[in-house]
């Protein structure tokens, strides 16, 4: 098996497990699906700039600033502002997962989900 | 004094741990870091509340008690790994409860650390009223014993710095 | 191919390279039994253990790994790992205890 | 000078309208006077503008409006229209006159008026444009003041019902005669009204001509009340009496035919418009005549009679001969004069009786002689009696009848059937005149009847002078008028003639007459008959009422419109993101699928795993998965969540990225203790799902979208990579000033999105904080403590209390010094306001929130905002130095001792990271921390 | 380059570390409570780090020809931090026990609360 | 100054209301009246760049920006061009709006707040919302267009939470979990496109997509559907259109307002993609126009009928918000200049419509509003609200003499070349006709049925709108001028591709510690 099937098989798993929970019908679990996607589609970002070990790109005297001595750094900032951004996104629905278990009085994930 | 130096231990600390971190003694990084040490408890020495700072009364004793700890630390892993890889039967373990005659409460805290450090004993909780200390121990041969260990090996050092 | 990394280990001695790679080999091991205790419970405090020793363990590795990239810039990374894992199980464990873990 | 003036005169009414709705509604007679003058000064305008339409010539306004669609707002007063104003001018100020009368007190004169100048001046849009495109919109604005007009008396749900049938019918013609209009644009490639006559040969050559007939058609027939779309018409009976006599006399439904007219030079003179146009007209004029004949309601018989008339008119332009277009033109005059006139008697009468109901109406002869007289008059020009100006349009229409000799079937149809509705005609208008005026006593009248208002019957008096006026002289005082109308219609130029027609009233005996005297003599017999037979009174409905089939048309459509609706709302998110998955997942394979040539080979350079990345894979994968397996355990579900995404750090740190590997550390953490915090409050245990098709169905979508983005990740794993990153990789040291090359992208190539990302992060906290204000507690379990809630100090851990003291200097140390090096090296203000941040709540956990915040500023919000100035400044900084946005500099001070220091604006821009995360973290920390707690009034308690 | 004292130092160190990891490890798995496996990771793993730091301190001294302390950090806040954690887990998993009628053997009551005699 | 200020013009729009919210925070919750001014000076001064920007882009220029000094494709650039231009000046106008409505007395019965903008941090999310906007539309570069999204869908839950209840709390669990998992689809969509192409500007990747070739084609087309789809769902697009009607049915009035200009966020995104992402003449324009001229028709026509069949006045809006999405993106999707520029024109109109109609939906209802009898007769606004309810509805419909007519008249002329002109024109006309029953039967039962004393709450800000509409018509000619050159530039992407990446960043000593 190659490294890369493996990282990709790991993103795929990810991403099954996300989605299975974010099909569930309570909120809470809605976001641990969300945390879980997100996890992949981090990996997902970074991985789009190929596979680099022990090459992180903190720019060194006298290496040759290519893609072979350096991981690609872009996929990198990306996936921080893509974290940075489902983090902020996680608290608000969290947030709202609470109020409406005060509103509702239950956790669904729709209005009378509870009635049906 | 008290109101630019509300913590001198931990200024003290601080730049040290401020020269490590950036595996240096650069003279600019002295400067920051001493900067910040005196910074830094003046914001965060609200947060101690009533706890009160420490007073070290003998500084050669720590020294002391931490070639005691590190030795007990290697000494003891053995003994556990022993304990892991042998046959479960010979295990016995039990909670005792070690009266305590240190009141300070950092001497208190540093105590309850070594014992959890130290293999075969973990400190579980202190008493209400803070005069005891309750250890689970992972094999118990004699228990009378190990409390009077601890009593000798590690309070009366701690006793001697922070009281 | 088990301990193939892909990365050149010129730059380690010959005793550290094969330690580094039985090591590497050890470290997995252990993170394996860890998860097995993490998934196996049966208790939510054993899981906690268990991820704590899982944080633990990945600390130390990641420090192995600065030693096999022979790169610094992985020291950070276990700090906070050390931190984190801390933080994590003191979080989850008086959340077990007290159901609340702002009071 | 003429052309503004004929805008002027379009615009007008509008004026009038707006002036009206600022008019105090309870000043009637005000109201009326404004629409009165208004009206009047339209009318001076017309004629000062008729010397130069009878000279032969044609009055212009143009102004671009929508240029490149070709439409210029152009206006023309030719004959035709000419007419067509004169009708809606000279009409509509009879109706002002009238309706000052009519008006009840507690109607709204003004809205009244406004409504009605409203109506009036998109009238003359209609009748005025010189572009389809111009024409359509006044169409269309017609259909919405008639609207306005016919839902005047917005309490009674017929009026209602009424306008919105209206509006439904007409708007359906309005938006097939915009399409008819546009394709008539594609063909001719230009809307102005003389490109399109020019066009004609080309237009109905054009395979677009059957399309284009039939939509204009439909718009004409919807508005003209053709069958069968004709129920819109009485049921808008319901308006006020003025409106019907201005609406279904001279105006709006004359929309209809004036288009037949405006349009009969484009499209007319061939077969298809004769069989479709004939057919429509003479089905609706049969169909109108004959169940006028069965209506009780005065206003109704008066609508099935419009209806017949305007099948007559309809009838005559689809015979397609020039003079049948100038009998069409004729009796469009003649209709609007005697049926507005007839419509306001019938006002009259309800006005003064308070019933249009014939069989209540009876003798009223005896108490309003005058206004039975002029409603006499005028049914005789209904009727086509001689020397009333009906008789003669009526006659010119029969002889047109005769004259159709091209078509076999219709040769001999189309008299007979003319002759029918004749005898009908007669029929009604004689049970008008019959059943009101005599026919014995009222039965149940609420009100004494008696002649009304003196002003009140003055329009009455002077539309019934008209009428006789031009049935005994036609040729003074109607035939110019007509003949440059019918010149228009015809779109001839000056110098042709139009075909020689007679305007006397006799002719000498021909068949025309004889039909003539066969209808006036049939009629009278038919109604003789229908009273002696079957008593008229007793008829209670009549069968196949189109007005029924249309309700429960709408009905069903709004059924059916709203079960489409619950079809794609059903309000289940898990529908919903199921439906998305679903697309996405579709989304993707279509791509690969469409694509030329999918999966080909693929330059593989592949590394085989080893042993610590296939551990940690399987540990990945077996924690999250067990997450899947255990989820209902919420906590456990935490716990491996926790687990996974250690797993993703460790990835981020084996494949060279440690700043990822720091940000998802802490990200995951602090989520984990946001989660924990909610847990608190949220049942611990998930509802079990029952329904395991469901679990089944889920399982098989994730386990593709899963086999997706494995396939698709190790496609792009195994090809090649060119990139812009290698320019990140030169300029970061020499121009970006830092060695981190992530960091260098993130404060200062892609500075721009840090800050965007900074602003989301700030509102989250900013949003949780909102949402967790005055909450409603009683539903939650906070509201039942459970024995794990022991209140007293006896569960502070002392050990912990310690540490987390000692932690605080340590890790705000650790935060400084990632943001400090950030820029060189992993770190930056992210990470760091993210240690602080931790910290921070661990002093939460160990002594509890009062404690905390009693010793601090807890004012978080305003960190956000600090943060979000700061970096914004520092953006704003290189302004000063003319360098666009966020541009950043960095300079090396040489200080004694120290050396060189450096100094970038990077640092300040994530400084301003590093606040605004620390104020957003703490925010939301510390909000979820108090929310069985909203108000924060918890007591201190005392640390052991 | 490194000399050879120093390449076999942190070869024993960084096996020695690993072994600890594992033996830890082991007893996670093996031993049969919860008051029991606390002991295992707790302290093995630890020692298993502090080994690894050793390690690493040699072998970027001799690496970048400067002293690398920074890894005593680590090991501060890991013998700062460890004993809080087991201690924490205690009083959880107690609680938890007590709560959900394990089996974990309760504690006996302090010396000073019990009855005289 | 004003070279200055022409000079820094594209970034303004991101960063005057960045920095009002920022103030607005400092501010403090207690300090409304200083809120206010800072957010009114903002917008003021919005609008003030969105006129800017259109004279600039009428005289025929572009204006280019390199965010960071940094030359694309390496760093972001933000580009006005006349469709940004157009947008600003919408976002600023409706803004403004929204601005003065929100200082109404509240239209609901809830918080117990004494102003709309006395909820909580109403002034920093409203400023940030406008942020979010005008960076989406002004962002040249593909992943900087998801954060600004991200800005405007946080902005969004903010404003759509303002005074939570029950209600709005459940709108919000909908919209934003739907929102999150089209962000990571977006994400993903990105990141491949990156993956293959290595690029991020959206000119730079139009190229390199055009040079991709063999399987690679596939996987960029993947991306693209992708991407397409999460447009689809912001701009909501039949079958992802679920979410609009609950979210925007129950935000208060002035945020329903603001909303209106979100679904146009996925528009302009759409219309982006077709014209400058993948332009006419690849491959895969042919296929997603195919895919969009089926899907978009369909919902204008299911919007109408759930319009026809909403019982509740806001759903009713909500339901004509999608419709003229609908249109607007069938536009697009037919591509000819004439259609995008008809697409524009109907978008200012449907837009300051549809906002019209949630404000007086407000306005009507509102309980809080309802004066007692006698005292108010005087000062009754009821006629007032059915008057511009008309009005907005007349527009919404597509009727003139308002501008919706024009816009779908400008549409329907752009089709009649097209293939699929006679299902276009079907649909756009049925649509139209169901809509036109819809509100003439919500309107008389709304306003003929009953009569109702309310006191006049957002009378103000609809008229404005109402005058707006007016406007669209009488200034048809400048404005079509103006749309038709938006649409040509729209279909000639060399133009822009050629300035964004033509422009060179400033070079004398530019970084001051490059020599070190
Ligand atoms: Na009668
Ligand atoms: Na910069």
């Amino acid at each position: 098996m190659s490294l890369e099937l493996l990282v990709a098989l790991g993103v795929g798993v990810l991403t099954a497990c996300g989605v299975y929970l974010l099909l569930r019908s309570r909120l809470f679990d809605v976001v641990l699906g969300l945390m879980f996607i997100s996890y992949a589609v981090n990996l997902f970002i970074f991985f789009m700039g190929r596979l680099a070990t022990g090459r992180a790109p903190i720019i060194q005297n006298g290496v040759p600033a290519t893609l072979t001595s350096y991981a690609d750094p872009l996929p990198q900032a990306l996936v921080l502002t893509a974290i940075v951004i489902s983090f902020g996104m996680t608290a608000v629905l969290l947030a709202i997962a609470v109020r409406g278990y005060a509103e509702n009085g239950h956790d669904h994930v729709d209005e009378d989900g509870d009635r049906s | 004094m008290k109101r630019m130096f509300p913590q001198p231990l931990i200024s003290a600390m601080l730049l040290l741990v401020w020269l490590a971190l950036n595996n240096t003694l650069h003279p600019a990084h002295l400067l920051l870091g001493a900067l910040l040490a005196v910074a830094i408890p003046w914001w965060t020495s609200r947060f101690t509340g009533e706890i009160k700072a420490p007073r070290i009364r003998q500084p050669l004793t720590i020294v002391i008690l931490g070639l005691i700890v590190l030795f007990d630390i290697v000494k003891s892993n053995i003994a556990v790994a022993r304990l892991i890889l042998g046959p479960a039967s010979h295990i016995n373990p039990a909670f005792i409860w070690v009266p305590l005659e240190i009141t300070e409460p950092h001497a208190k805290a540093v105590l309850a650390g070594i014992i959890t450090m130290t293999p075969g004993t973990v400190s579980a909780d202190f008493s209400d009223d803070g005069k005891y200390l309750l250890v689970h121990a992972l094999n118990v041969e004699d228990a009378d014993g190990m409390i009077a260990e601890i009593k000798s090996r590690y309070e009366l050092p701690l006793k001697e710095i922070f009281e | 191919m088990i301990a193939n990394l892909a990365v050149p280990l010129s730059h380690l001695g010959i005793w550290t390279k094969y330690a580094v790679l039985f090591a590497l080999i050890l470290f997995g091991a252990a993170l394996l039994l860890a998860a097995w205790r993490l998934f196996r419970g049966p208790d939510t405090a054993d899981r906690i253990l268990a991820l704590d020793t899982l944080y633990v363990n990945a600390m130390a590795l990641t420090i192995l790994l600065g030693i096999v990239f022979a790169s610094n810039v992985y020291f950070e990374v276990a700090l906070l790992i050390a931190l984190l894992g801390f933080v994590g199980t003191v979080v989850m464990a008086k959340y077990l205890e007290r159901g609340d873990i702002v009071e | 000078m003429n052309a503004s003036l004929l805008l002027w005169m379009l615009l007008l009414p509008f004026a009038g309208a707006v002036l009206l709705l600022l008019v105090d509604n309870n000043h009637r007679r005000r109201s009326a006077w404004i629409a009165g003058l208004i009206t009047i000064a339209g009318c001076v305008l017309l004629a000062v503008l008729a010397a130069a339409v009878f000279d032969g010539g044609m009055v212009r306004f143009r102004v671009d409006w929508l240029p490149s669609l070709g439409v210029a707002f152009g206006l023309r007063l030719d004959g035709l229209a000419f007419l067509f104003a004169l009708l809606i001018l000279g009409i509509g100020a009879l109706v002002v006159l009238y309706g000052a009368y009519y008006l009840a007190d507690d109607d709204p004169p003004a809205r009244f008026y406004a409504f009605l100048m409203l109506f009036m001046g998109s009238m003359l849009g209609v009748v005025l444009a010189d572009n389809l495109i111009v024409l359509v919109v006044f169409w269309e604005l017609t259909g919405l003041s008639s609207f306005l007009l016919i839902g005047f008396w917005r309490h009674r749900e017929d009026a209602r019902q009424g306008a919105r049938m209206a509006l439904t019918v007409t708007g359906f013609g309005g938006l097939a005669l915009l399409a008819g209009v546009l394709l008539i644009g594609r063909v001719v490639g230009s809307f102005d009204l003389d490109a399109v006559f020019a066009a004609r040969a080309q237009l109905q050559n054009s395979p677009l001509f059957m399309p284009i007939l039939l939509l204009v058609l439909l718009g004409a027939f919807t508005k003209s009340a053709q069958f069968p779309f004709h129920f819109w018409l009485p049921s808008a009976m319901a308006a006020p009496t003025p409106v019907s006599a201005y609406l279904h006399s001279a105006t709006m439904v004359k929309a209809g035919v004036f288009l037949l007219a405006r349009l009969y030079p484009a499209l007319g003179d061939n077969d298809a418009w004769f069989w479709i146009v004939s057919t429509a007209g003479l089905a609706t004029l049969l169909f109108g005549a004959v169940v006028a004949i069965f209506q009780h309601d005065l206003k109704g018989l008066l609508a099935y009679s419009t209806i017949s008339h305007l099948g007559l008119i309809t009838l005559l332009f689809g015979l397609d001969t020039p003079l049948a277009v100038v009998a069409g033109v004729f009796h469009i005059i003649n209709h609007a004069v005697f049926k507005a006139s007839l419509f306001m008697a019938a006002g009259i009468i309800e006005h003064e009786t308070g019933s249009r109901d014939m069989r209540q109406l009876n003798g009223l002869w005896q108490t309003m002689p005058i206004t039975a007289t002029l409603a006499m008059v005028a049914c005789a020009a209904m009727a086509g009696v001689p020397l009333a100006n009906g008789f003669l349009s009526k006659e010119m229409f029969f002889g047109e009848a005769l004259a159709v000799d091209t078509h076999r079937l219709l040769t001999f149809a189309t008299p007979i059937a003319a002759t029918l509705a004749g005898i009908a005609g007669v029929a009604y208008s004689l049970r008008f005149i019959h059943d009101v005026f005599f026919n014995g006593e009222p039965v149940g009248l609420t009100k004494i009847p008696r002649e009304p208002p003196r002003f009140m019957r003055v329009p009455v008096e002077i539309l019934v002078v008209v009428c006789l006026a031009v049935g005994i002289f036609p040729a003074v005082t109607i035939a110019p008028l007509l003949a440059v109308a019918a010149q228009a219609a015809l779109n001839l130029p000056g110098v042709e003639k139009l075909p020689v027609y007679s305007l006397a009233i006799w002719h000498g005996f021909n068949f025309s007459l004889l039909m003539s005297l066969i209808a006036l003599a049939g009629g009278v017999l038919l109604y003789i008959a229908l009273q002696k037979k079957i008593n008229l009174h007793t008829i209670t409905r009549l069968p196949g009422d189109a007005k029924l089939l249309f309700d429960v048309f709408i009905d069903n459509l709004v059924v059916v419109a709203g079960w489409i609706t619950r079809i794609t709302q059903t309000g289940s998110l898990q529908r919903y993101l199921l439906l998305i998955l679903i697309a996405a997942i579709v989304a993707g394979v279509a791509g690969v699928w469409l694509a030329p040539s999918p999966a080909g080979s693929t330059a593989a350079t592949t590394a085989p795993a080893n042993m610590i990345a296939v551990a940690m894979a399987l540990i990945g994968m077996a924690a999250s998965i067990g997450a899947v397996v255990m989820y209902r355990q919420r906590l456990t579900a935490l716990i491996l969540l926790g687990a996974t995404g250690l797993v993703v750090a460790m990835t981020f740190v084996y494949f060279s990225a440690p700043d990822l590997a720091l940000t998802q550390l802490l990200v995951e953490v602090v989520t984990i203790i946001m989660m924990m915090l909610c847990l608190k409050f949220l049942p611990a245990q998930s509802a079990p799902q029952k329904n395991s098709f469901r679990h089944w169905r889920d399982a098989v979508v994730a386990v593709i979208a899963g086999l997706g983005v494995t396939w698709v990740v190790y496609q792009v794993l195994t090809r090649p990579f060119n990139s812009i990153s290698p320019y990140f990789l030169r300029t970061a040291v020499g121009e970006g000033g830092g060695a981190n090359a992530v960091n260098v992208i993130i404060v200062d190539f892609r500075g721009l999105d840090t800050l965007g990302e900074i602003a989301v992060l700030g509102m989250a906290g900013l949003i949780v904080a909102a949402l967790l204000r005055n909450m409603p507690m009683q539903n939650t379990k906070l509201g039942a403590p459970d024995d794990a809630k022991v209140p007293g100090n006896a569960h502070r851990s002392l050990l912990l209390q310690i540490v987390a003291a000692l932690l605080l200097p340590l890790a705000v140390m650790i935060s400084i010094y990632f943001y400090l090096r950030g820029h060189n090296l992993p770190g930056g203000g992210f990470i760091a306001g993210l240690v602080f941040a931790i910290v921070w709540i661990l002093q939460y956990v160990a002594i509890g929130r009062f404690n905390v915040e009693s010793r601090v500023n807890a004012d978080y919000a305003t960190w956000i905002g600090w943060g979000l100035l700061v970096a914004g400044l520092t953006g704003v900084g290189s302004f000063v130095a003319g360098f666009p946005f966020l541009t950043s500099t960095f300079k090396y001070f040489t200080l004694p001792v120290i050396g060189a220091v450096p100094i970038a604006s990077a640092m300040f821009f994530d400084l301003g990271v590093y606040l605004c995360v620390i104020g957003a973290t703490m925010l939301v920390l510390s909000r979820l921390a108090r929310v069985n707690d909203p108000a924060g009034q918890r007591q201190p308690e005392r640390t052991p | 380059m490194i000399p050879l004292w120093a390449d076999i130092l942190i070869a024993l160190m960084v096996v020695l570390g690993a072994l600890c990891a594992l033996i830890g490890a082991i007893g996670l798995v093996r031993l049969d409570d919860f008051l029991k496996r606390l002991h295992a990771p707790t302290k093995a793993s630890t020692l298993g780090v502090g080994c690894v730091l050793i390690a690493s301190i040699f072998y970027f001294t001799f690496l970048s020809r400067g002293v690398s302390v920074h890894e005593l950090l680590i090991t501060l806040l890991v013998f700062l931090t460890a004993p809080v954690s087991a201690h924490l887990l205690i009083r959880a998993a107690l609680k938890d026990s007590m709560r959900n009628d394990r089996n974990l053997p309760p504690p006996p009551p302090p010396p000073n609360l019990l009855p005289p005699g | 100054m004003m070279a200055w200020l022409l000079k820094h013009l594209p970034v303004l729009p991101i960063v005057l209301p960045l920095l009002g919210a920022a103030l607005a925070l400092l501010a403090g919750e207690k300090r409304l009246a200083t809120q206010r001014v800072i957010a009114a000076a903002s917008v003021m001064s919005l609008a003030v760049a969105a006129v800017l920007a259109i004279m600039l882009t009428a005289s025929g220029q572009m204006s280019v920006y390199l965010a960071g000094n940094w030359q694309a494709p390496f760093g972001i650039v933000l580009a006005i061009d006349k469709l940004t231009a157009l947008m600003l000046a919408l976002t600023a106008g409706i803004g403004a709006v929204v601005l003065i409505a929100g200082q109404a007395k509240p239209a609901t019965t809830d918080g117990g707040q004494n102003r709309i903008d006395g909820g909580t941090f109403f002034y920093p999310l409203f400023l940030l919302q406008l942020c979010g906007l005008n960076g989406a539309f002004l962002t040249a570069d593909l992943f900087n267009l998801f954060v600004f999204f991200e800005v405007l869908l946080a902005a969004s839950y903010g404003m759509l939470l303002q005074n939570a209840d029950r209600a709005r709390t459940n709108a919000a669990t909908h919209y934003v979990v739907i929102n999150l998992f089209g962000s990571a689809l977006f994400l993903i969509a990105v990141a491949l496109l990156y993956g293959v192409t290595g690029t991020l500007n959206m000119s730079d990747l139009s190229q390199k997509i055009n040079a991709t070739s063999g399987s690679s084609r596939g996987l960029v087309m993947a991306a693209g559907f992708i991407l397409l789809l999460v447009f689809s769902i912001k701009a909501a697009l039949l079958p992802l259109n679920f979410w609009l009607t609950g979210t925007y049915g129950r935000a208060l009035a002035p945020v329903s307002a603001l909303f209106a200009l979100m679904t146009k966020v996925g528009v302009v995104a759409i219309a982006r993609m077709l014209t400058l992402l993948f332009p006419e003449g690849s491959a895969i324009n042919g296929h997603m126009s195919n895919v969009l001229l089926i899907v978009a028709p369909l919902t204008m026509l299911i919007a109408a009928c759930g319009a026809l069949a909403a019982r509740e006045v806001k759903v009713l809006i909500g339901w004509t918000v999608m419709a003229s999405a609908g249109l607007m993106i069938t536009a697009i999707a037919i591509g000819s200049p004439m259609a995008l520029s008809g697409a524009l024109f109907y978008m200012l109109g449907s837009t300051i419509a549809t906002a019209l109609l949630f404000l007086n939906a407000a306005a009507m209802d509102a309980p809080g509003a309802v004066l007692t009898t006698g005292a108010a007769s005087k000062n009754n606004a009821w006629p007032v609200i059915g008057a511009l309810f008309f009005v907005g509805a007349a527009a919404a419909a597509g009727l003139p003499p308002f501008s919706g007519f024009i816009g779908k008249t400008i549409v329907l002329v752009g089709a009649t070349q097209h293939a699929w002109m006679t299902w276009v024109f079907y649909t756009v006309l049925m649509a139209g006709l169901l809509t036109i029953i819809a509100f003439a039967r919500m309107g008389s039962r709304l306003f003929w049925k009953r009569d109702a004393v309310v006191a006049p709450v957002y009378l103000l800000p609809a008229s404005i709108l109402a005058a707006a509409l007016l406007a669209l018509t009488l200034l048809a000619a400048p404005i079509q001028r103006f749309t038709d050159q938006a649409a040509i530039e729209m279909k000639r992407p060399q133009i822009m591709t050629g300035n964004v990446l033509g422009k060179l960043p400033l070079q004398p000593d530019k970084k001051a510690g490059a020599a070190k």
